[in-house]
Formats: structure tokens, C-alpha cells, sequence
């Protein structure tokens, strides 16, 4: 039983989450494997960062939490810090940073590392919000864990109504944007 | 906001001043809003945790009321009064 | 930029809030734009203008976002459960009638779970000051409503809004027996001043509620902005009128805030009447609780 | 009975253990609910106020949990299925009512979403340390039942269960989650409303005057009234007799508390549920429930790696404790660890019922996060060396 | 002397008060001139007047002296715990509308551990009726002080004068909302009567307030002789006001007792606000609650 | 440091358990009470009105017992020594209130005249059916004392050290008293204030900056600080650091939990007290506690009489229970017979510390009178069969 | 007491009674004083708990009200009418 | 170890509880022997009939419950005929009773009967409240169990204020004619 396991951090109000949700989602209900998502709550409810932890396998999960992540979505300077240690030292893993908000100078880490503007994709959308859903489609495209359609239908259900074709663009964006670097 | 802040400015008799602890500010913008003379302004610039701390535009207008201070719910920013503003006259005779 | 910075002259100075704060538990937890951060500037302030001897002065909090006000003084403070701040206070001030007791609390807090132990309190104008912050919901759980909600805000535990009648609190209070009660919004920061150190300096129960943004959860769930602009809402639809009837200051949803001192009275507190009765019934044998030695002495 | 399908979310969805404890409050019947709001478990409540104007229900935020506690049980006596849904300082609040629900055998769901304690604690982190009090914290002699689900699935599957529970055996029933199960979200089926069994109120067929509220029927268990039939039947807290009249005197407390103990007592092999592994060979077995069970497995996995044979005894129902089954594991000689998310509750049960049979082992845990698996790993080959 | 006398022609009759109790469980428990007896003929009476469906009909008490009325009475009957009777009938009308809901509670019992219940359920307006039996203390448990207690009665936890000031009950129940508040004192049989008629037939929260003797504990350890001397005083000190200023109705001590119909407005009930708001936000698609498959039909 | 004479009411007297247990608070120096009535406890809370006038005392009758449990506390940390009075149903609603004395380490005394249960039971009639509930009934994990009288005199005397146990463990303390030692009259011989041993709350020495509220001292406990002596610490129910800080994470509560159970866990040697009367040589042991204990007796004479070698335990401190002494008496592989008046509580521990080394049975009772002496002669007489 | 009561007793129009459950009494006297007509008095015997129950003094005075029913704390005792009174008018002209 | 068991037995009103208070408050307190006195409630609160309990011993009690009374004072017949029969069938047994309010027919004994009118005396006193103490005179007399001098202490200590040589003749009522029948 192999699974993969995947942490996102980033500060509250980024739609960490959501992130977590919408690829737990796609894994379990739409690409039909087993997911697990937990969040961890910073020292105090409100106004500190947060991270959510996936784990996506073909098996039912037993254990539900991450102990070295495969894949590291990071969206904050400190989410970096903090987590990039913990990953595992492997460069088959996968790190996602946004790179306006992450400085990866002087952290030591063996994972291959594609960074992505994400916040500005969100922006040129015309709505920082949708920062996250970004970062969905740019893990949908390099973290080989969903499929596209998979993810996209989560996006689809997972976010307000009215607001799904301004996400599913933002997924666009992020999904275009990791097969770009891929072909790089 | 800034329009109307800009017609309460005026030089006062005495100056003022405040002290910002930049990163306990949350950028909540009360401060700006009731300074009674708009001496405040949100800087463009962000603190570590992305809020934008209010500045002093000028301290012409600033009298050190505190009022600031006691609006600020982050504890962040209070006024204080410096001594009698050298300025003041000139810009009273300008009037 | 520095932590210090726009300090172009004098002596380094420090924020007047400071000396009430335990400096070593901030920044607080608050979200941007609460208000309740502004409440407790009034409070530091209104203790400096009282001239009380701080060491005497205890708060007590309950549970919620407002509770966490009793952590961040710099006083003997105690953070109990939620909604018990008012009974445990009796007992500190009943033990030792020479503290002074301030309470502050949630609407949830004081009012839904904690509503028992306020009409009683009042009831019997234990002498303490209760402050309570309303804003308008349960913010430390994640917005649920209280019964304070106006109709038809929205909450997590009313998704379709808000229905149920709500507590007009200033004349709950004045109905109980309080002998002290003001209503302001933390847009009026030099009234709610004003009001702390009246309350502080009065005998028996006294009683402000302050309304007060939480801009996260009501505010923003409802549509009305941040802190900011429930702060310029405040300013734009309070009326002032002091000694209005408690009966006519009802909250309605982004209706008109009648803020004010609506009653300020004289009745014989828990203790007084605790004393006054023993000495009838027992006599000149009676000692007066809470005897001292000489005079001004301490408690024995 | 199959559930009424207009409660029941058929279909495949991706749900934390709050939301699925609410769905399957809905299959199960539960058309009422009073709450007082309470980190980590709001979500169940907030879900159910969301749901209930379109099915029928009503749901009340209550003044705090003493009023929630009962309002329930009046909702319960007016004929609905209803739950109250809190955690540790609130299901303190509600120990009176337990007390309550169980001599008036009203059936009813608790549901405990635990955190740490005590007292305010730690309102946002997990917690297994209210399975003594789910069992004892009431004054007064009674029984209940007590569910530990480990995934959102089984908050759904068990939360059915529990109020099926709770009409069987007119008790309450606790649904003893955790921070950790309430808030992990993961697939969550729920299958067509005809393929969930929902147990029917077991209302008497009997006339008034011929009706005895408290005259034991099926399973040491009366049949139910409900106001407004016309019964005109007398409910009391008081110790009563079979019409529900007080009686104060020992002979009518030795009948009636003595039967409230022994309908879970006598018929515990009825209740009793748990899940095994491998315990038929193991050196070594490990008990736990809840969240700690998913986090045992991975121990277990470790020390099988190593060639340990270890065997897992979970918990399904935690109260009635699985005495018999305990002891049959403990008579085989070999030791017992066990794993939960306390400083040692269940496992003062664990070591009764040993007997001295068999090593015991705890591997306790103040909370506020679940045990590291190492640590239970470490445990496991303690006890085997 | 036979067990029914004095019954010199005509047929067997049956005191008409015996068709409303358990006569199985009589004689009661209350001592010689106690009030609450007396209260239950007035409930007997109106239900009778009122001419509900007695099958529809559920009472609720929590526990005290007062709390034993439901278990006398031939409804359905829910004696629960002490100060909680309200909570109950909340849950059990809004689980099934159609019920007619009445609970008798002491003051102890109401006002006291149940006081948070009792001012929020008027403040939700939940359709039910609440008669307090104010005795002025807590019979059962042997004569201990309460909410209403008057200085300076005595009482065993008072025993040199009860010295807090007491609740005003019409006054509380109107300040949080109560529809229909009226007092009357055991003395009032008729008066009674018909107040809880109206009161049954009112939607929404009705509180009725009946001032009754304690002869073993209040009356005989104050010196006020029995129950029969209770109910004189009753006749000769009541004053009947109705429609009098609630605030104006507090009693003292062996004082004058103002009864009457203090209050008879309209407000919405808990349920019709929950409908009407899920109807205002859910739009055509919400069933208002308790949904009716045909008209009149039952609850589905 | 001795009792202060004022309140000592020095000698002889013919008293009830509850009068008893007014006088013994008030010889250890108990100022300040906060009750609710309840039938069979009220007397305490009645006297206590009475006498404190006089003693400059204050004594307030809450709303409810819910108010009256954390009033108290409010008086514990305004410098009295404070308790409150109740039974089943008052201490049912007192649980979260345990619970925040436990984790805040505020020395108070809860005393419990149990009656039968559950809920509004037997009001009038006595149990020992809290017994359980004393030690589990509020949520998370924590320990505290909790001791058993079984006479007025028993009454006074451990009421006394009840408060001094809880200044010295800085636990709430319990008194389990019962309706039967509650109303029975006997001599209660109150000695001169000089001759009682009365433990003084431990004030810190230390000043505002060096102070540390919950800086572990002496026993583990840490020293005491009152509110308006200039000290400004704060003190919380959530978890917290030595500062009194909260602290939200699970090192926090491990750190602070474990040292709350730790404190009596480990100090349990100390605090452990029971009496024993021939167990030496018996082939039987009898364990009983509070009113049953004197019961039992009555059955070991009976015992006795017809040649039965009987031994008594009795348990004076019931939590924490006697575990290593019932562990050592088991070992001797004589059978061990329990009688309490409840269904089984402390008999779980006994069976537990047993642990299979020898025999053990239940004598239960329902409750709302003592046992039969006959019932625990006959369960004697069976054991050693 | 007496005096008061002997002062309201008149022959009624209709004829009354009243059925006392004498084991049921507790001799509290309610009905004795609020019957308006002054019709009952309390028995000099006891009941087997020794309370003294009412009884009517002269069927004449009462005219089946209940109002004693109504009083009655105990359940024990209710008037029922029986029909007119023959001897009404004959007082009516003494009078 | 000798214990003389008591039992006292009468409806709420007339005492009960305190004539077994002050017998055995005059046994342990001026006496200076070992007493124990329970009660018990009837299953009701209010209203119903009561019983008082007390051992009297030189040494310490400990069952505190009377199993056969060696005394049984009954002022009612509801006691009579349900405490009579528990009694001890000896005739060293006592069995006192109000004369006027207890008929004895019917009910089989072994004890020596002693009945006194007690309410009557206590009427022409002045106040039949104090009933109970002419009880407590007459079972000093007839007992023999307390010094009279201790009863009359305990009588003394035990009764309001104000009211003390009041109950002190009621008390010597009641214990010169249980001497005059002791004589007879
Ligand atoms: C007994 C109990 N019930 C519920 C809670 C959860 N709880 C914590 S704070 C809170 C409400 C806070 O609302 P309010 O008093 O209005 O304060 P705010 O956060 O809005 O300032 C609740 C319900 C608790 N801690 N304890
Ligand atoms: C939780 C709880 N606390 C206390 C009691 C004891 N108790 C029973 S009735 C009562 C008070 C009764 O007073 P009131 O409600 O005025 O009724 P009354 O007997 O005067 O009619 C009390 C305190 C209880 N049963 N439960
Ligand atoms: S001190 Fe007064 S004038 Fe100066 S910035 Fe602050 S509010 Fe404005
Ligand atoms: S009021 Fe305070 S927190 Fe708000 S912007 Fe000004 S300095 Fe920042
Ligand atoms: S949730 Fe609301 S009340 Fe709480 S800190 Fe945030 S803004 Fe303030
Ligand atoms: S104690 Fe008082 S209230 Fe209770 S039954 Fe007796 S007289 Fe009535
Ligand atoms: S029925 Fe009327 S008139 Fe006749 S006795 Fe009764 S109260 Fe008097
Ligand atoms: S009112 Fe009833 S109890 Fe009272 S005296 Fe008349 S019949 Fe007897
Ligand atoms: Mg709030
Ligand atoms: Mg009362």
C-alpha cells in the first residue's frame, strides 16, 4: 500500500483548507481512490498560520497523518521555514512554492521545487481569493496524484456558487502554468 | 476616505507625535479614521504579517491627542505631545 | 522598518495602555479591526483617571473572545469558565469586600449561558462593574448567534437568519436592580471612559454593555464590511440620550444605537444589606462583615 | 424500519466527522436538536441547522447545555428522535440530565466531540479523556451506552447506530468522538435510505388505564409513550414504579435501578462490539478506540515489520466494556497494551478485567494531538521483550 | 363517620376537580392549608371552561412542593428536575406544536436555578403557559430563603431575616417579554380561574404569579399564623390593578399585593418567527413547521 | 498552625453528621460558603447561616449550585477557605466546576450528602452511589481526594482535615458523606482549638516578576497567591503554563496534566488512609466505607460469633483509592467481600487492585436504607465456604 | 369567626349540599370562611389524622356554589345544587 | 458490650424527633455514656408518620440501628400497631405508650406496658406541645436507661428559650407518674 502523502501551508485567509479539501476531494470522490485530510490549528483560533495534510492512496488509509510529505505546497515564508525540514530527502518528492511569498534562500531540501506566482496569476484574474485555486491546478499538474478532469470537478463543487468558471480559469492558469514547466 | 481626511488637516498650535510598533499593527485603519485632525495615513508599505501600519503625514498636524491611542485595538500607535508647534503662527497669519 | 519607528524627538515614551497590559502576552489574538482591543484602552484609561490602587482591582472573564480580556491586564485576573465571571466574582468580592471587582464579558458570555448569574447579580447590586462586549454573536466559536442577534443577520447556527426576539440588555439590567447603566459603541471611546470610571467609582452593580465590531465573523458574514466600517456605521447611527427609558433602546438590525447613561441610582448593596439585617436581628454583639481591627484597618 | 429517505444524503461525499455525524443523525430520524455551541464539535449543529427547515425539524440553540440536555428529552417525550451534540465542558453541564434520561429511560443521542481537559483546556486539540465521565459523571447508579468512531464514516454509521441504540434499550447513548474524528475529512458513503436499518419508537399498543409507562416489556424494556395520545401518562426523575408514580423506598429503588442496570448488564453480549486482527496467535495485543485505534495500526504495522505477532482488539462500543471478550484475551497469558489519548480510563477496565491473567500495559497520553506511533511501537516490544 | 358524607339526597356525585387528577395517587402530600392545592382547582376549572382536548394537553413541573402538580394531575405529566421544567417544555412544544403546554413551578424552581430558562424562553416568546406558585420560599427542602423572599422574613438559611432584595416576577416576565403577565394570590379562586383561561387560550409565553401560603414554614416560623390566616390577610391586604405598571408591583413584606392582569399584548412566538424567517429566505420551497400534509391535517 | 478558637465550639456536644460538618469547617477555618438547599445536606449550609455572623464569615446562598461551586472558588482566591454543600443532583451540576478547581489547583472542600440516585431519586434516603462520580465525573483527567465519615464525630474531624488535605494538595477535596451520617445524632467531641492541627494556605514569598503562579513547590504544588496583594498573576482553565499563561499545545498539557495527576498519583502513600481490624490472621476481608462500614461490622461480629476469622478494611480517603495495601491483602489469596451502598463502584477498583490473586465479591445495594447486616454475613459466610 | 359567619347566613333560593371526603380534610377551614353563605362549620370530631372536617350547618344556607370545592386544598369537599328551595320564599316573607 | 435499643414512634407534630434527641443527649452528654440517635422519614417528606431511633451503651456504637427495641414509646397507633410487633418479646422489655391515642387491643406483646395521657397532662399545662416531654419524664421513670438529673439537663438545653421550667414540669409530670406506677 503506497500512499502519498501531501502537506499545504500557507497563513489563514489564503484558503489553505480549501486547498486540502479540493485535493482530497478529487482523489476520493472523482478519481475514486481513499483521502484523507486533516487540519492542524495554530496555537490560538484565530489569525495564525495553518496547514492541512492529505493523504491520497489506492488502499483504505489506517493511519491519517503525515509523517515526511511527498508533495509540500508552501504559501508562506514561514510555512516554508517550518515545513520544507520535514519533507522527505528525496528529489522524487515535489515542492510548490509561491514564489513571490516564499524565499527558498538558505533552506536545505533534496525535492524538486517549481515555483509559481500564484497570488499575481490570482490578481490578473481579479480576485487575489482565488490564489488557492491557482496553486490546485498547478499541484494537478505537477504532482501527478489527480486528474485533471478529477480535479477540476472538485474545484467545481467545492467552491460558491456563481464563482465557477472564474475558478476553473484560476486552475487553468496554475494547470497550464506546472505542464509549462514540465515541458521546460 | 482621504478626501475628507485631508480638509480636517490643519498646522496645530502645538505638536504632536506618535509611535508605532509596526508589527502589532493589523492595519484595521481606525486610528486614521478618528485621528480628529488626519494627521495618519496607511503606509504603502506592508509589515511581516502583510497589514499596512498607519504613518504620519505630517507632524504639523499631529497635536498628540492620543486619540490614536485609545482607538487602536491593537495597542499599536499612541500620540504624544512634543511642545508648542513653531509653525503654528505662520500658518495662522496664512489664513 | 524598526519596531519603533516615527519617534523623531524627546525621551522614548511609552504607549499610556502599556503599564495595564501584560506586555508579555502580546500581540494579542484578535483579529483586525476588533473592537475589543479599543474597549480595553478605555478601561486602562478610565483606571489611570479613577486613581485606584491597582493592586486592589480584579477582573475576572468568562469564555470567548472577550473573556481574553482578563488574560491581557496587568491585574489579578482570573479567566473562568464560560459564563460564570459574575458568580465567581461574587465570591471574590464577598470574601474580600475590598477589592474592586470588574467583570467583562461576552453577550454569550453573560447573557445566554451566563444569564442566571446576572439578574441575580444584579438583583442583589453586588458591588461590582460588569462590562459587556456585545457583538451581536459567539465570536470565539466561530460566529453562532446569541440572544442578541438581531433578525435577520445571519450566522452559522441561524443560516437563514437570525429570528429569535432579542435581550434589550440595559433594561434587562435596570429591570434586575442595577444601579448603574450606560450603553456606547467602541466608536465613543471618551464616553465609554467616562462611563468605566463612573461605574468604577459607583456602590453596587453597575453595567455597560459596547457594542463592538467583529468584523470576521458579523460583519463580514453579513455583508458590512470590516471593522472600520461598522466603526464609521456606529458613529453615522448612534443616537445619544442619556437617561432614555431602558425600555426604548431595543437594537434593531443596522437600525439607530441609543447610546447613553440611562440609569444611575442609589440601592443599598449585597453587603450593606447583609449588615444592616444582622445588626437589627443580632444587635450591638453584631460586628460588621468585614470587621476591621481600627478603623481603616485591614480585613481581619 | 428503513429510513425516511428525505433524511438521507445518499451518495458519495468527502465529509469531516462533524458534518458526518450530522448525516447520520438525519438518516437515523433525528428530526429535533438543542445545542449550545462548542469548539471542536459546532460544525454537527450548524450542519443540522442548515438541513432541518427542509426535512421538518426543528433545531434550537438553546441557552446553554443544562437547557439543551432537557429540551431534548421534552422533544423525545413529544414524540421525535433528538440529539445534543457537545464537548467536555459542556457534557459537564449535562451530567444531571444524563442522570435524567437514564431513570426516565428516554431515548436520546449525546454526542461528545472530546478535547482536552480538564476544564477549559484545550478547546481546539483532541482529546479521549470523558470516556470515565461519559460512564460515571452523573450522580446515582445507571447505565449507558458509549460509541467510539475512528473515521467520518463511522461518525455517520455509528451515529445511525446510536439512535437505534437508544430506542432498543431506552438509554442514552454517547457518541464519543475527538477533535481528531470530527474534524478529518475523508470519503464518506452514504448508502440508498432502504439499505439503513433505523430502529421504530417501540410505542405501546396498550389503552390508557391498561398502560404501565415503566412495566418492563421486550429486553427489559418498556414501551413508549408520547404526550398528546392520550395516555395521559406520569414521567418522573423521582424512583417510581411501573405506573412512573414516586415511590421513596428501598424495595421500589432495589426494583427499578436494579433493572436500569441490568437491561445493559445482563444483555452486555447484545451490545458489546468490537473489531479483531490477528488476536488468535498474537504475543501481543493491542486495545484502543477512536482516533488512537487508526494510530495503533500504524504501531502495529511497525512491529510486524519487526516480526512481532500483534494482534488489535478495537473498541466499537466502549460502555458496555467488553468484559467477557477481555478475559478470554487474558486468559491466553499474553500481555495487553493499550493505547488512548488520557492519563488512563478504559484502561483501569482493561486491567479489572485482566484479572492478573495477563501483563497489562498502558500507553498514555495528556492530549492535544494523537500518540506518536513510535511510542506505542516502543510499548508493543516493551511488553514482548 | 363514613367516607362520604353529609350527602343526604340526590345522586353519587363526584366533586368535579377529581376527573383532572391521578386519584390513585390522593391524598397529596401538601400539608394542612397549604395553597397549592387550591391553585390545582383553579387549573381544573379553567381547563374545563376552556374546553380544550385534555389529550392535548401536557404539564411540566420541575421539582418542590409546587413541582408535585404534575404529578397529580390526569394529563400527560413531566416531573423533571429542579429548575429545568421550562427547558423541558420547550423542547416538547416545538417538537410537536400541537400540544398545549403548561408548567407549574416554584419560585425556587422558576426563578432561582431556573431563572435563565424561564427569561429566555419569554424572550423567545415560546407558546406555553408558566404559573409560579410564590410561596416566598422553598417548601420542600424545608423552608430555606429564595428569589422572593422579603426582608425581614426568616427563613433556615435566613435565620436572622432574608436581607436581598427580591425579584418582581410580572415585572421580569414583562421586561423579557412575556405576552400575558397577570398576579393573583390563592385568595383569587375565580380570578385564578380565569386567568388561566385567558392565559390557555393566549399564543405565546402567558406567566401567571399566584402568591400562596406556606403555613409550615413561612407563615408558622414568621408568626403569621396558618394557612387560613394567610389567605384572610390575602382578602383584606390585596388591591387589584389591572393593567398596573409591572414596575410598580414588587411586594414587601406583609405589604399590600397588587394582582390583577398586568399585561396582554401580541408578539410573535418562537415559531412563527422560525417560520417566517425560513420562509423569507428559503423562499416557496420551505414548509412551514409543524407542515400539515392536509390542512388540519396531523403533524407529519 | 492551630485552629483559631473563635470558631471551635469546644466541647461535648450531641450533634448530627451536617451539624458536625458545619462545626468541623469552621474549626479548620472555613470563612466563606456559597450553597444551594438540598434535601438530606441543608442542615450543613443552615448552621453555617447561623454561626458565621458571628465569626465574620459570609455565607450566600446562590441561585444554583452551578453558581455556588465556582463562587468559592472566587473566595478561595480572595484568601478564604471556602466550601460549598450539596448532594447527587447539586454535585451532577458542580462537575465543571471540579474540574476548573483541578486544573487552576484552587484548594476548596466540596462536601456531598449522598442520597439515591439517579436523579431526583430517593430524596430523603441514603446512597454511596457518587462514589464513582466524585473521582470521574467532570471531563479530562485530573484527581483530587475524596474521604468517607461514617460518624457526626468522623463528621467534624475529617471535615477539618478535608481542608487541610486540600491546602496541602491544592485539589478540590470531597466529602462523601451519606443521609444516614448526615442525620444520625451522637457525641461529636470538639477538642480545644490549641489541639487542632490546622494547615495554613502556603502563601508565596515571592514578589510581582519573580512569582510564578503554577511553579510546581513543595509536594509538587505549587504556593498560593490572593488576589489584592499586589501579586497580578493571572489564573485560567485553559492549559497553561508555570505563569498562569495559556498555552495551547500538547507539550503544555502534557506538562500540566500529568503533574495534576502526578500530584496525588505519586503522593498517593501519603494521602491513602484507612482503618483495619484483624486482617492479619483473617480468611476473609471485609471492605466497606461511611455508613456501611459500621454496618459491616455488625456483620463481622456476626461472623465472628460462629468462629469466621474476619478482617476488616476500611477506607477512610476512598480516592485515591488504597491501591497498594488492597494489592498486598490480596496477595494473601484470601478472599476479599465489599459492601457499599450502590451497584458497584469502588468495588471496580477492588477488583482491579485484586487483581485475580484472590476471590472477591460484591454485597450491592440499591439504596434508601443501610444493608441488611444478615446480606453481608451471609456473603462472608459464602466467601469462605 | 363565628360571628362573621352566623352574619352571612341566609336561606337560599336553591338548595344546596356538599359531599365531604373526611379522611381526605386537613382541617384547614377554607371552605368554612370563604363560603359566601356562612353554610359549613367545622366539625367538633377529628378524622383519623385528627383534623376536624366541615359540615354543613343548615342545608338552607347552602346553595351549591362549589366555591368551598374551589377553595379546597385537599380535594375533600364540593357543593353541588339540588334544586329550589321550598322554605326560600316563606323566609323571604318572615323577613 | 450491652446496647439498649429505643424506639420512639408518632406522626409529624408531636415531637418525635426531639424526645429522641433529648433522651439521647441526656445518655451521651450528661450521662457520659455512648448514644445514637437516627430517624426515620416517612416516604414522603411532609405530613406522614415518624420514628426516632436510640442506642444507648457504655461503650462505642457502632451498628447504629435498633433491630429489636429493648423500649418502644409509641404516641400513636399507627406506631403502635407497626412497631409493636419488632419489639422484643421479653418482658424486660418496656413498652410505653399515649394512653389516650394508642389502643393496645389487639396487639400481641411480651413486653410490661406502661400508658400515660400524656397529651392530657400536657394540655393542662397549658400547651400540648409539650406532650413529648412528659414522654420524656415518663421514660426516665420506666426505662431506667437515664439519670433523671441527665434528663432534665438534656430537656433544659434542648428546648427554645423562654420555655425551659415550662417543659421542666411537663418533664417531672410525666416521670412522677411513671414512678407512682412503678410503685402501684
Ligand atoms: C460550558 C461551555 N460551553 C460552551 C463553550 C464554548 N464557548 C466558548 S466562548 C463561547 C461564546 C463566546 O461568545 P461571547 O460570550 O459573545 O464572546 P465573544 O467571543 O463574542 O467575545 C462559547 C459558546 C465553553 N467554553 N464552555
Ligand atoms: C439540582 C437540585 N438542586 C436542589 C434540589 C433540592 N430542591 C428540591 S425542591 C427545591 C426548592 C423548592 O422550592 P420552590 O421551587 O419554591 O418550590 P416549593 O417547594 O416552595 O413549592 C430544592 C432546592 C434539587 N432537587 N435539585
Ligand atoms: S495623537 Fe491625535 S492628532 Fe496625533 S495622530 Fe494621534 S489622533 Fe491624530
Ligand atoms: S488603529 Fe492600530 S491596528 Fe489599526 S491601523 Fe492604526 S495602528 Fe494599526
Ligand atoms: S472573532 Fe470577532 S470578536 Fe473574536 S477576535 Fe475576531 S473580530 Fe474579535
Ligand atoms: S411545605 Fe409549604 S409549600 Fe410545601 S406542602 Fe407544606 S405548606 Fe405547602
Ligand atoms: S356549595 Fe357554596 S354555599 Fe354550599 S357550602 Fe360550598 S361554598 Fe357554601
Ligand atoms: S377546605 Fe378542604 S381541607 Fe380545608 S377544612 Fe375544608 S374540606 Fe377540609
Ligand atoms: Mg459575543
Ligand atoms: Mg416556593
Amino acid at each position: 500500500m503506497r500512499i502519498s502523502e501531501i502537506k499545504i501551508g500557507g497563513f489563514g485567509g489564503q484558503g489553505v483548507i480549501l486547498t486540502g479539501m479540493i485535493i482530497g476531494k478529487a482523489a476520493a470522490i472523482y478519481d475514486n481512490k481513499y483521502s484523507t485530510m486533516t487540519q492542524a490549528f495554530g496555537p490560538e483560533a484565530r489569525g495564525s498560520s495553518c496547514s492541512a495534510q492529505v493523504l491520497i492512496s489506492d488502499e483504505k488509509i489506517l493511519y491519517p497523518y503525515v509523517t515526511k510529505p511527498d508533495v509540500l505546497v508552501v504559501m508562506s515564508q514561514d510555512a516554508a521555514s517550518r515545513f520544507i525540514p520535514d519533507m522527505k530527502q528525496d528529489a522524487k518528492a515535489v515542492l510548490l512554492y509561491e514564489k513571490d511569498l516564499v524565499n527558498l534562500e538558505g533552506i536545505p531540501y533534496k525535492a524538486t521545487g517549481y515555483g509559481i506566482q500564484a497570488t499575481r496569476f490570482a490578481e490578473e484574474l481579479g480576485r487575489t481569493m482565488v490564489l488557492n485555486i491557482v496553486m490546485v491546478g498547478f499541484f494537478t499538474a505537477l504532482a501527478k496524484l489527480l486528474s485533471a478532469d478529477a480535479a477540476r470537478a472538485a474545484v467545481k463543487d467545492s467552491v460558491p456558487r456563481g464563482t465557477e468558471s472564474l475558478n476553473l480559469s484560476a486552475f487553468d492558469k496554475g494547470y497550464e502554468y506546472g505542464l509549462s514547466l514540465l515541458k521546460a | 476616505m482621504s478626501e475628507a481626511l485631508a480638509k480636517k488637516r490643519k498646522i496645530q498650535k502645538y505638536l504632536g507625535n506618535v509611535e508605532v510598533k509596526i508589527e502589532h499593527c493589523k492595519g484595521c485603519g481606525f486610528c486614521v479614521e478618528f485621528c480628529p485632525t488626519g494627521a495618519l495615513e496607511l503606509s504603502k508599505s506592508f509589515n511581516k504579517k502583510g497589514y499596512h501600519p498607519p504613518m504620519l503625514v505630517d507632524q504639523n498636524y499631529c497635536n498628540g491627542c492620543d486619540l490614536c491611542g485609545l482607538y487602536c485595538p491593537d495597542f499599536a500607535i499612541f500620540g504624544f505631545r512634543v511642545g508648542p508647534n513653531p509653525n503654528f503662527k505662520k500658518d495662522e497669519k496664512a489664513k | 522598518m524598526s519596531e519603533q519607528t516615527n519617534h523623531t524627538e524627546g525621551e522614548p515614551r511609552v504607549n499610556p495602555v502599556l503599564p495595564y497590559l501584560r506586555e508579555d502576552r502580546m500581540p494579542h489574538i484578535w483579529c483586525p479591526g476588533c473592537g475589543i482591543g479599543t474597549t480595553v484602552n478605555c478601561f486602562a484609561r478610565a483606571l489611570t483617571e479613577s486613581e485606584l490602587d491597582l493592586d486592589k482591582v480584579s477582573i475576572v472573564s468568562g469564555i470567548g473572545c472577550t473573556g481574553r480580556v482578563a488574560g491581557y491586564m496587568n491585574l489579578d485576573a482570573f479567566h473562568t469558565t464560560h459564563g460564570r465571571p459574575v458568580a465567581f466574582a461574587t465570591g471574590l468580592k464577598l470574601a474580600n469586600p475590598d477589592l474592586k471587582v470588574v467583570v467583562y464579558s461576552g453577550d454569550g458570555d453573560l447573557m445566554a449561558i451566563g444569564g442566571n448569574h446576572f439578574i441575580h447579580a444584579c438583583r442583589r447590586n453586588i458591588d461590582m462593574t460588569i462590562v459587556c462586549v456585545n457583538n451581536f454573536l459567539y465570536g470565539m466559536t466561530g460566529g453562532q448567534a446569541s440572544s442578541t442577534t438581531p433578525d435577520p443577520a445571519t450566522t452559522t447556527t441561524a443560516p437563514y437568519g437570525a429570528f429569535e426576539h432579542t435581550f434589550n440588555l440595559p433594561f434587562l439590567a435596570d429591570s434586575c436592580g442595577a444601579v448603574y447603566v450606560a450603553r456606547w459603541t467602541t466608536y465613543h471611546v471618551r464616553q465609554i471612559t467616562k462611563a468605566m470610571k463612573e461605574a468604577l467609582a459607583k456602590k453596587g452593580l453597575s453595567f455597560i454593555e459596547i457594542i463592538s465590531p467583529c468584523p470576521t465573523l458579523y460583519q463580514r458574514r453579513n455583508k458590512l464590511g470590516d471593522g472600520l466600517q461598522a466603526m464609521e456605521y456606529y458613529r453615522d447611527n448612534s443616537v445619544v440620550k442619556s437617561g432614555a427609558d431602558t425600555r426604548e433602546v431595543e437594537i434593531k438590525y443596522q437600525g439607530e444605537i441609543i447610546c447613553g447613561k440611562f440609569v444611575d441610582r442609589e440601592r443599598a448593596t449585597w453587603l450593606d444589606c447583609y449588615n444592616t439585617r444582622n445588626a437589627a436581628a443580632i444587635g450591638a454583639r453584631y460586628r460588621p462583615y468585614p470587621w476591621r481591627e481600627n478603623g481603616e484597618g485591614g480585613v481581619k | 424500519m428503513k429510513a425516511d429517505p428525505s433524511g438521507v444524503l445518499t451518495g458519495r461525499h468527502y465529509f469531516d466527522g462533524n458534518h458526518a455525524c450530522c448525516e447520520g443523525a438525519l438518516a437515523a430520524g433525528c428530526r429535533f436538536a438543542a445545542g449550545y455551541p462548542i469548539t471542536p464539535s459546532t460544525e454537527v449543529v450548524e450542519r443540522i441547522a442548515k438541513r432541518f427547515p427542509h426535512l421538518g425539524g426543528v433545531f434550537i440553540q438553546m441557552e446553554d447545555e443544562i437547557a439543551s440536555s432537557i429540551a431534548l428529552q421534552g422533544a423525545v417525550w413529544a414524540g421525535k428522535k433528538a440529539m445534543t451534540v457537545t464537548s467536555g465542558p459542556g457534557l459537564s453541564l449535562m451530567m444531571e440530565h444524563i442522570g435524567l434520561a437514564a431513570i426516565t429511560e428516554t431515548p436520546c443521542v449525546f454526542v461528545d466531540v472530546q478535547r482536552g481537559g480538564p476544564s477549559t483546556g484545550l478547546p481546539t486539540l483532541p482529546g479521549q479523556a470523558d470516556m470515565m465521565q461519559a460512564r460515571w459523571g452523573s450522580h446515582g447508579d445507571y447505565e449507558l451506552i458509549a460509541l467510539a468512531p475512528s473515521s467520518p464514516q463511522e461518525c455517520f454509521d455509528y451515529t445511525v447506530d446510536a439512535f437505534n441504540l437508544a430506542e432498543t434499550y431506552r438509554v442514552p447513548v454517547m457518541m464519543m468522538m475527538d477533535e481528531c474524528v470530527g474534524h478529518m475529512t475523508e470519503r464518506v458513503d452514504i448508502p440508498a435510505a432502504e439499505t439503513i436499518e433505523v430502529t421504530p419508537r417501540r410505542y405501546t399498543t396498550k389503552k390508557k388505564g391498561e398502560f404501565k409507562p415503566f412495566e418492563p416489556g421486550e429486553n427489559m424494556v418498556p414501551d413508549m409513550a408520547k404526550a398528546g395520545d392520550g395516555l395521559r401518562f406520569h414521567v418522573t426523575g423521582l424512583t417510581h414504579d411501573e405506573r412512573g408514580y414516586p415511590v421513596i423506598n428501598a424495595q421500589a429503588q432495589d426494583k427499578l435501578i436494579r433493572r436500569l442496570v441490568d437491561k445493559i448488564r445482563l444483555q452486555a453480549d447484545r451490545i458489546v462490539r468490537y473489531e479483531e486482527d490477528a488476536v488468535e496467535n498474537a504475543d501481543v495485543i493491542v486495545v484502543s478506540y477512536g482516533i488512537t485505534y487508526r494510530v495503533a495500526l500504524r504501531a502495529i504495522e511497525m512491529a510486524r515489520a519487526k516480526g512481532v505477532k500483534v494482534g488489535s482488539h478495537r473498541l466499537v462500543v466502549c460502555w458496555p466494556f467488553p468484559e467477557k471478550r477481555i478475559r478470554e484475551l487474558a486468559a491466553r497469558g499474553k500481555p495487553i497494551v493499550m493505547a488512548e489519548m488520557n492519563l488512563g480510563q478504559m484502561y483501569w477496565e482493561l486491567e479489572r478485567c485482566a484479572a492478573g491473567k495477563c501483563k497489562t500495559a498502558l500507553v498514555s497520553h495528556a492530549g492535544g494531538t494523537v500518540h506518536n506511533p513510535e511510542v506505542i511501537y516502543n510499548a508493543i516490544m516493551e511488553a514482548v521483550r
